[in-house]
């Protein structure tokens, strides 16, 4: 059985609308730069949703247009945004209180790896990319629920997923669920459990490229 | 009490050597028109405490690529590339801080404490060479207060007693830096009459604010980045 | 997410045993309503969190005189011979913090942090039986940050998601509550219509609030109190 | 020569009103419960003063009448109050961060007792006094000037002003000056070194009535 290919902006585009199921009407939550923010291009606002944005916004809807951007309004990547009813503003100081203090329900973050436990290493490579920390640390520790949108291997086609992380971590044991354009894993007990399949891939193909011990429930595992 | 003041005044009370915090993430709230000042006073040696360094050629930056940052205590750097370079060639020495870890710190400073504990980067690199304690069997790295000689920051609105009215998202580090310095001068947008702001409605009271400088004329820096127009 | 919710309901949520704060610094800002539906519920051995204990027969000073509270963690009580009374005759455990001590460390558990380093009551008997650290050369008394199951609040406007607003000395302890409890419930003198509020001038985002609840009529505790009329 | 006595009402109303003297225009400033308070009915607000209230106001006026009093509208002390113009309301926790953060340039507080180096005792007695701490521990230790305005002797004519104090301290070292209704003393390198005679007083009966040794400068000293 071959089975289509995806381009990596198919790809990220997989993943982002299949993240979007994660999110419950009503609930908090914190997008990443990079996939994360696609999500918002999949988000149904009838849900509700109120996104955080760390440099102090509650409410932001999506990315705007030119002609409506305000040059006092963007979100913590820097791009301009629009609003949902019923936004509000804060300074960072209480914008990370609403992080550490347990009020998010949901962070998505990207990964540069990630481990068997749930570990995240994210936010640098010693010597190549040393960009800094930015809010990822605190998002990954104390979101409710830690959810890593990722290509499922890295530029040289290397899996992201290993048993333990070579780069400085992020945060141990944040992960929650891992969606990538392959499948949808979960962290459960220091374990990683296959628990979606995209309809892409195969379970050979997941189990090739994730370097790291998957359980494999019986029977047919849904797809997406 | 009134502190409104000419720019030139105010940027004068910085010296070479001393530690100076600038408001802003991004664009929205950075004091451009006095970062342009103190860059145009010359000043030296100094230690800037700063979310970001904006981006080349812009804000803070400039300060930094004219080489009168010895180090600078910030969160991320992603924009930068030129500051990067800076930092890998040992130009500038970084200290990069978890963002939310920042400005707890700066608001620490501002609130007259020492330090304060957190478990976050508990198990990461972070948590080497700093001190780790045992609370309520909770372990912590203790994070110290940071304060400035002189913090620079943007609102829209001020009066001349220095009660401030941030905007939208250019609120950001403005507020816990305006707490944290011992001078604190605050470029706004506009000056309006004493009494016309909202008691309930001021984000800054104005105790905290020394010097008050009006923006005569928003310059391009101000306005939209193009660049970060994604739609 | 319409938290617009009956009082009973949102009272149910707290129960036996359980640590609670309430918000309010004298009559401005203390959630009666709130308190008095608790009294009716019957809710037992309690530990409270407030700045003081309202003053006899009224506000928490009820629950503490129907012996609901164990323990009341507060600043001053002063105003509340009553309470004071009970506590010298051991009905209730009282720890005594100083004011800034006290909104700190229920900011400091708002913020998700383990605790706080501080030079207040460094030299006196405040630090016996504290935590002492050395950090950069000062010495401190290591706070511990306070949370609760659940914060009581009061403010005068919210809308259905939760924004909370304000009114002039009856913010006091109530924004840094709505940031410390696994529950927060709000009641406010008016709901608006969601979109209302400006989002610059909202205190509380709606983020921290679980349940509003509207509070039908002023009663009298909400008043003046002719005893504290000093002209 | 015999001297006139102040009653204790004359005696607190000559302490407050001495005590204005100290402040200087635009300078932020907290009052105690007591004596302190009673410096608003003689303060100049030509001095365009900023009072401090530690409930979360700056710029308190003064205590208003039945008719005006807002219901969420106090100062720290239960009083209603109202407003000069330009005032703001905050919540404990900046309000504290101002007093902490050293933006007060001057405190006024009472006194139960006063030592020889400035340590002020005025929250407790063991056993018979015990109403809590309150914001007075931050306001005498952070205050950049504190001032101490107090009857020069307690109810039972005792002086207040000892070699040490033997109540619990509410901080150390902290006092710069003393108003009392007979002197005006000042702590300088952990002394007490008399400033100024209230015209009412003797040197003599100042020096009977302190309980510490007090430097007395040579020459005729300043009338209050």
């Amino acid at each position: 059985m071959t089975k289509k290919r995806l381009t990596v902006s198919n790809a990220r585009d997989k993943i982002a609308r299949r993240a979007e199921k994660e999110i419950i009407a009503g609930q908090i939550v914190n997008l990443g730069i990079g996939i994360p923010t696609l999500i918002l291009k999949y988000l149904d606002w009838e849900k509700r949703v109120q996104i955080h944005s760390e440099n102090g916004i509650l409410g932001m809807k999506s990315h705007c247009s030119r002609e409506t951007a305000d040059r006092n309004l963007i979100d913590a990547g820097g791009g301009y945004i629009d609003l949902v009813t019923g936004a509000s503003f804060f300074d960072s100081s209480l914008s990370f209180s609403l992080v550490r203090g347990g009020r998010l329900d949901i962070a998505f973050l990207g990964a540069l790896e990630l481990s068997a436990r749930g570990d995240l290493a994210n936010w640098m490579i010693p010597g190549k990319y040393t960009p800094g920390i930015g809010g990822g640390m605190e998002l990954a520790q104390k979101a409710r629920r830690l959810i890593i949108t990722t290509l499922h291997t890295n530029r040289k086609g290397q899996p992201k997923i290993l048993e333990s992380c070579t780069l400085p971590l992020t945060a141990k044991a944040c992960v929650d669920r891992i969606i990538t354009e392959l499948s949808v894993i979960d962290v459960v007990d220091d374990q990683l459990k296959l628990v979606e399949i995209a309809e892409e891939a195969t379970l050979e193909e997941i189990v090739e490229k994730t370097d790291a011990p998957l359980m494999v429930p019986d029977g047919e595992l849904p797809r997406f | 009490m009134n502190k409104v003041t000419n720019i030139n005044d105010a940027i004068s009370t910085i010296k070479d050597g001393q530690t100076i915090m600038v408001g802003g993430f991004g664009v929205p709230g950075t004091p451009f028109m006095l970062i342009d000042a103190l860059l145009q006073q010359g000043t030296r040696h100094l230690t800037l405490i700063k979310n970001e360094a904006n981006e080349p050629h812009l804000g803070v930056s400039k300060l930094i690529e004219a080489g009168r940052v010895d180090r600078l205590i910030t969160s991320h750097l992603g924009l930068n590339t030129t500051v990067l370079a800076m930092m890998n060639d040992k130009k500038i020495a970084v200290e990069f801080n978890p963002q939310g870890i920042l400005v707890e710190r700066i608001r620490c400073g501002g609130a007259g404490l020492i330090g304060f504990i957190s478990d976050i980067g508990i198990d990461t690199v972070l948590s080497k060479h700093k001190q780790v304690i045992t609370l309520n069997g909770q372990k912590g790295i203790v994070e110290s207060a940071l304060r400035a000689d002189v913090a620079m920051i943007h609102a829209a609105v001020g009066d001349d007693l220095g009660n401030l009215v941030y905007e939208k998202s250019a609120r950001n580090f403005n507020p816990a830096m305006a707490t944290a310095a011992d001078i604190v001068i605050a470029e706004v947008e506009s000056i309006v009459n004493t009494g016309s702001l909202n008691p309930d409605a001021i984000h800054t009271p104005s105790a905290f604010v020394d010097h008050v400088v009006e923006i005569r004329e928003l310059r391009d820096e101000y306005g939209i980045l193009e660049h970060h127009v994604f739609t």
